[in-house]
């Protein structure tokens, strides 16, 4: 449905973006652009600035300086609305759920279905909600308790299936099987690829090498607010990653291992 | 039958006393009983509504009621009447048009007693110079009699400046403070009056305290025996003392009259005493001390 | 799907809502019940209708401070605001409105007053206890000074209409020249009060605003980065409570006949304890109109009957104020089963 | 270290508190300013003694509200409990106590009310506003109820004493017979609330009970969890905010040199009005006392500056509403810096 | 300082635990126990129990049914601090901190440093708490802000350094790396075989197969609130543990894998 080339445009460009909280730099002139049917990795040591990066391109986040394009234009991300409007969607790594409604409320929030008269159509909702949920956990029950009242893996699968419910072009994912088991993580992981096929460019966020081997193009690594790196996933093995994540450097000895290899 | 006595609020020793007073009329009248109440404070109206309808609800003998407002009263006391209830108003007037509702009306001519109290400060400070207005509730009945015929007064007798009025929503410390500001801000008040118990005990505590006993003339308000106290050590000249105690006694009497069958007068003065040092172990003024 | 649907409607009362106002009413009956023994005058049509007039204002309040409340606010104003609508309409009958634009005008003052507390609250970002604090002694302030704090009167009839007329009225003049009322018919107040109700609970559960007003108050980041519109939402929410402090404005100051800048002092601590007893949180996230609906008559059956039983009105505050603690501990016994 | 001491001193001012405390201390200084210009009368250590004075009761309650505040909850009851407490004080007297005896046993009352409301809401689940807003009632009622609602008088001159009195009084003996006020000293209230705003300061900075009262209002699951006695925590918060109010009876009442049961309404919004605009968080885990005696005194100050200047009374409801709001707003600003 | 030898009498036997809400049942019937030294995984799809049942051991959650006994003798832990007086510290799955409060005050939160007068003893405090995290983390900076300005990562650290710091005999850990990077993650994985080596028993909970093989002795794995099987970590290899956690059964033809290797 999109293009599917990842050689095209970028689908995102983030150009020098900069953001400090007072004194504090989280994010330190960094580059970083996005395809369409690529996942790119976000990878860094705790504190480096990673999510910020990402709330900035979700509207979340004010920049401090910097810009965004979306689609080779200029986009002003003041609010999560107008991330939306762009087709970015995010899985916080906070989960953003309202505590008191039930799992399909949280779902179509801010974006409710209304039934010819204006009103609420929960009756489908709760059934679109559970299409959704289901995909990603086939026992998921408690469709109708508030989320309140669910484990910490049944919330994340709610984050992640509103993020995909909307038919993003733009999926940044932060951390999201941090706290899901193991067929969880497995099916977040073939949901991803499906994504990506589908053409559908994928931020994620995540400290599990596993992961990131298995399902990004290339990978950025940040240490302490600055992008020490991006490279295709060929380039790199495990150790340089690492390397880059603790001290902001490649091993000295590093060449492109895609080439080498 | 139950005679119910609804005043403006029941949180004041001036009320309180209208309590008493119909207590000891009760005493003579075995064949009824007498149910107090009132709301939480003068300026609650449709609290008073409230009331008024719950004692016709309960289908209560008769009423003597103190309304807090001369109007938003006037539906209730109508309502009084079409259930046959006889109905004895008290220290504040029903508005006009309404008098046939209601049998006979008992009170203080607060429009007097501040003009009154205006003469009596003319005549003590002089007609020049700086006198203010301590006030307690803005806009209900008594209030607006009472100080506004006390200011209406000195402007149509006298040269003197009004300042205020300041209300202290009858909160003693409220007059406290504010007095005290006053007293600060205008070194040369000649005068001041507090229009009743709360406020005047409030206003005299201020004087009292900024050391300004004797230089100005204050007047007060009600009399119950820290005011009675203050008008003896002259901190006050004088207060203006309302026969409250009379305005329950005499208002049930009314009523257990009427419920009798016997008719009664449509309207009683309970009258206003102006309280001095002079004359305040009178039998007058102890008779409406409290 | 009717298994559904129930179930739908009772989605937004978490740990079990429905029991929340079971116990309140449970609560109500209880007291119905201590009256009607204690005095034989008090469950009678006639004073049936009297407490549904009597609650008709904190009703009404009660419905906007729901609302407020589930948005995880508080809307002190509203005793302030009824005054301040009150006093523009009286103002404008004064200058020669008729009865209807005026009180419409006097529903929209209390809107716009609603609306700045919305806008203080969400783009000064001052927290809604202060905000409306400052509005309620603004208010209060600005309707005392519009009338040198006198009662406007005279204001005709059709001023006393909405108030103190009723629907059905039966009224039979006797041989003695007294009037004798047949039945007091159903006070206009009660049926605007259903009518609000009714239309206050269809907003927060069937329609989009009211299921934003619920999320913001659960969680408020969470909503704002769903792509609600957080301070659209509050700033509704402010404007219906003060909207319907407008309009029972009109009601009460009707029902005296008279615009008296004065009333409804502490008037928000009723409302606000009218939604808590109905099993509001003032956490947010949690509340619903008949549970309100429900608390307010909780507090009007009680002034009504203790006033009717003839007990004193200090020993009323204290029973007051025990049975509000007590019906909200019913209702957390009740929950943690 | 000592800039590490500096550091610790203000850890618990987050997003920069000690901001906070400064623009309320530029608000107070621009309001005194503002004062200065329009009355001679305002700026002159008599009048500022005076502030002093007036100001102490609402210091008194709002050092207790603060503590309230920062577990996250609220204190309605404090106006009731203020007054209940000096009828306690006054009818022990009346029956023959001493006056220093009764007054602490009054004090004594205004705790045990705390101490009722931290029992409610820790035992019986209930929010503080709730609880507090039945304490409210309750001790009104029963304060009224003692007395018959009249006034207490005649309590003799040493029950004055703690109100009026002042430390380096100078009086002169005119010769009509009345004295005359040379320096009217600094009033015992004022030192009072000075010992008791230093006191509180220290038990949140630098106790453990601080702390943890700091723990409870930041998140109250996880205080818990990491073994803080919450419940105990509150009982002590709500206790203290009683037993201050308690003294301020004390304080108020011997100024009036009268017990009046009435007096004390609304009091606990003038004094949250204190906290908040002196910083503290009506959501918990943020405020001081050296912020909230800010508050008072630029409530305390406006009350009296406007008193000075002649302004109506209902124009300063006004103001002051306004003022509260722009005082937080103007913090506001300074935060989002 | 402990007796390390696992043979012995066990730290921890909690019986039959049994936890509902309402009708949900979220722990049924499970028994489980830890001797000192000795860590036991506590394995579980989302929503099976794994948290409720450690709750219940920190004294933060009341059981339904059940007993526990601590050194042999029944312990009735009512609270948290029950729980700690008996040496049981936790690692919450949601941290548990105090957001306006900085590392050192929630790292001594309700066990603050007191000097001779009984005041708070800042100074020891700071200079405590910046031991025990700079142990965990060398480049933990933000010791002074409130933690609601931590990254996650930062904070978890924290709620790591508070369990340790107070010389557990019985540690419950749920997951605790969830939110850390690689090198976060290694620290902890260091921490927790010294601790093992200490003689503290630990309860680990955690969705990372890598983890649960490098650190425990046993694993218990819960399905649907019911204990599906304890094994000795060399008795079991991943597919095994991955079919208890989504089947609740072993796969048909398992035997144990210590006794046929
Ligand atoms: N609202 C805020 N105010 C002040 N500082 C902040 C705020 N949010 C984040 N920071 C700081 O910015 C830095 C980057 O934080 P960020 O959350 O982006 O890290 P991260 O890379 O996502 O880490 P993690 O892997 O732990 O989630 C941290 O030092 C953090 O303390
Ligand atoms: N306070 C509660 N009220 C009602 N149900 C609850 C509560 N806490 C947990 N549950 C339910 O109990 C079950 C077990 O939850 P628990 O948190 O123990 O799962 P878990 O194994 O820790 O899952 P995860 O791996 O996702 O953390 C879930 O179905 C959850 O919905
Ligand atoms: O007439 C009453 C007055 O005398 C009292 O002091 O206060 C209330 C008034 O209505
Ligand atoms: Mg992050
Ligand atoms: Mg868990």
């Amino acid at each position: 449905m999109f293009d599917t080339a990842p050689t095209h445009a970028p689908l995102v460009q983030m150009c020098d973006i900069h953001k400090n909280f007072g004194g504090v730099v989280a994010v330190d002139d960094v580059s970083v652009d996005l395809y369409p049917g690529e996942v790119v990795g976000v990878l860094g040591h705790n504190g480096a600035g990673k999510s910020c990066l990402m709330r900035m391109l979700s509207g979340a986040m004010s920049l401090s300086s910097g810009e965004i394009l979306v689609n080779g234009e200029k986009a002003d991300l003041k609010t999560p609305q107008d991330a939306k409007t762009f087709g970015i969607e995010t899985i916080y790594q906070t989960l953003a759920l309202a505590d008191h409604l039930d799992a399909a409320a949280n779902l179509f929030l801010g974006r409710e279905l209304k039934t010819r008269f204006g009103n609420l159509d929960e009756t489908r909702m709760h059934a679109e909600a559970k299409a959704a949920l289901v995909q990603l956990n086939p026992n998921f029950k408690n469709l109708k308790d508030p989320v309140s009242r669910l484990s910490g893996g049944q919330r994340q699968v709610i984050a992640i299936a509103r993020a995909i419910y909307f038919q993003a072009k733009v999926l940044i994912m932060d951390e999201p099987t941090a706290a899901l088991g193991p067929s969880e993580t497995a099916m977040v992981a073939d949901l991803t690829l499906r994504l990506k096929k589908d053409g559908i460019g994928i931020f994620l966020i995540s400290h599990d090498m596993h992961d990131v081997f298995d399902l990004c193009d290339r990978v950025m690594v940040m240490n302490k607010g600055r992008n020490v790196g991006t490279f295709k996933i060929e380039d790199v093995n495990k150790d340089d990653i690492l390397s880059l994540i603790i001290k902001g450097t490649l091993p000295d000895d590093w060449t492109p291992r895609g080439e080498t290899s | 039958g139950e005679i119910a006595v609804i005043v403006k609020t029941t949180n004041s020793s001036f009320w309180q006393n209208v309590n008493k007073g119909a207590t000891a009329a009760i005493e003579g009248h075995a064949e009824h009983t007498m149910t107090f109440n009132g709301p939480a404070s003068e300026s609650a109206i449709n609290d008073q509504v409230a009331l008024v309808e719950n004692a016709i609800n309960r289908g209560v003998a008769g009423i003597v009621l103190a309304p807090s407002d001369p109007e938003s009263l006037a539906p209730v006391v109508k309502r009084a009447y079409e259930s046959g209830i006889p109905v004895a108003i008290i220290d504040s007037a029903l508005a006009e048009g309404n008098d046939q509702y209601y049998q006979t009306f008992l009170s203080t001519d607060n429009c007097a007693a501040g003009q009154q109290a205006a003469a009596m400060m003319i005549e003590d400070a002089g007609s020049t110079g700086k006198v203010a207005v301590m006030s307690y509730v803005a806009g209900v009945g008594s209030e607006v009699g009472r100080v506004g015929c006390f200011v209406e007064y000195l402007s149509e007798n006298s040269d003197i400046e009004v300042v205020g009025p300041f209300y202290s929503q009858s909160q003693m410390a409220t007059a406290l403070n504010q007095t005290t500001d006053i007293l600060a801000a205008n070194g040369d008040l000649i005068g001041i009056f507090g229009a009743n118990e709360p406020t005047a005990i409030g206003m005299g505590r201020a004087i009292e305290q900024a050391g300004k006993a004797g230089q100005l003339t204050a007047i007060g308000f009600d009399g119950n025996v820290d005011l009675q106290d203050m008008v003896k050590s002259g901190v006050l000249l004088a207060t203006a003392v309302q026969g409250s105690f009379q305005m329950g006694e005499l208002g049930v009497n009314a009523i257990a009259d009427i419920l009798a069958g016997n008719s009664v007068t449509d309207f009683i003065d309970t009258g206003v005493v102006m309280v001095t040092k002079e004359n305040i172990d009178t039998p007058v003024a102890q008779n409406v001390l409290y | 799907m009717s298994d559904t649907e129930l179930k739908a409607k009772l989605r937004f009362l978490p740990t079990g809502s429905a029991l929340h106002k079971l116990s309140a009413l449970i609560t109500l009956l209880l007291l119905i019940l201590a009256f009607s023994i204690m005095s034989s005058a008090f469950f009678s049509v006639n004073n049936g209708l009297t407490v549904l007039l009597q609650t008709s204002v904190i009703g009404l309040l009660a419905i906007g401070m729901t609302m407020v409340i589930i948005t995880g606010g508080i809307d002190l104003s509203v005793g302030s605001v009824l005054a301040l609508s009150g006093v523009v309409t009286g103002l404008l009958m004064k200058a020669g409105l008729p009865v209807m634009p005026a009180m419409a005008l006097g529903v929209v003052t209390g809107g716009v007053c609603g609306f700045l507390n919305g806008l203080v609250i969400t783009k000064m970002r001052i927290t809604p206890f202060v905000a409306t604090l400052g509005m309620m002694m603004i208010a209060r302030g600005v309707a005392l000074q519009l009338t040198g704090a006198a009662p406007i009167s005279r204001l005709g009839e059709t001023f006393g209409w909405l108030g103190n007329g009723a629907l059905f009225r039966v009224v039979e003049m006797q041989a003695n020249g007294f009037p004798k009322v047949i039945f007091p018919g159903i006070p206009y107040p009660a049926i605007l009060l259903l009518i609000m109700a009714l239309f206050g609970a269809y907003l927060l559960q069937r329609r989009q605003i009211g299921r934003h007003i619920f999320s913001v108050g659960s969680n408020e980041e969470a909503a704002r980065l769903s792509g609600v519109n957080v301070d659209r939402t509050k700033i509704w929410a402010y404007t219906a409570s003060g909207a319907l402090a407008g309009l029972s404005g009109m009601v009460l100051m009707s029902r005296l006949v008279t615009v008296q800048p004065n009333e409804g002092v502490m008037y928000e601590l009723d409302a606000i304890a009218a939604s808590v007893i109905g099993g509001a949180s003032l956490m947010g996230g949690v509340g619903s109109v008949s549970g309100s609906m429900i608390g307010a008559f909780i507090i009007g059956v009680l002034r009504n009957g203790l006033n009717m039983a003839g007990t004193s009105a200090f020993i009323q505050q204290v029973i007051i104020g025990v049975v509000v603690i007590g019906a909200v501990y019913l209702d957390q016994i009740r929950n943690r089963k």
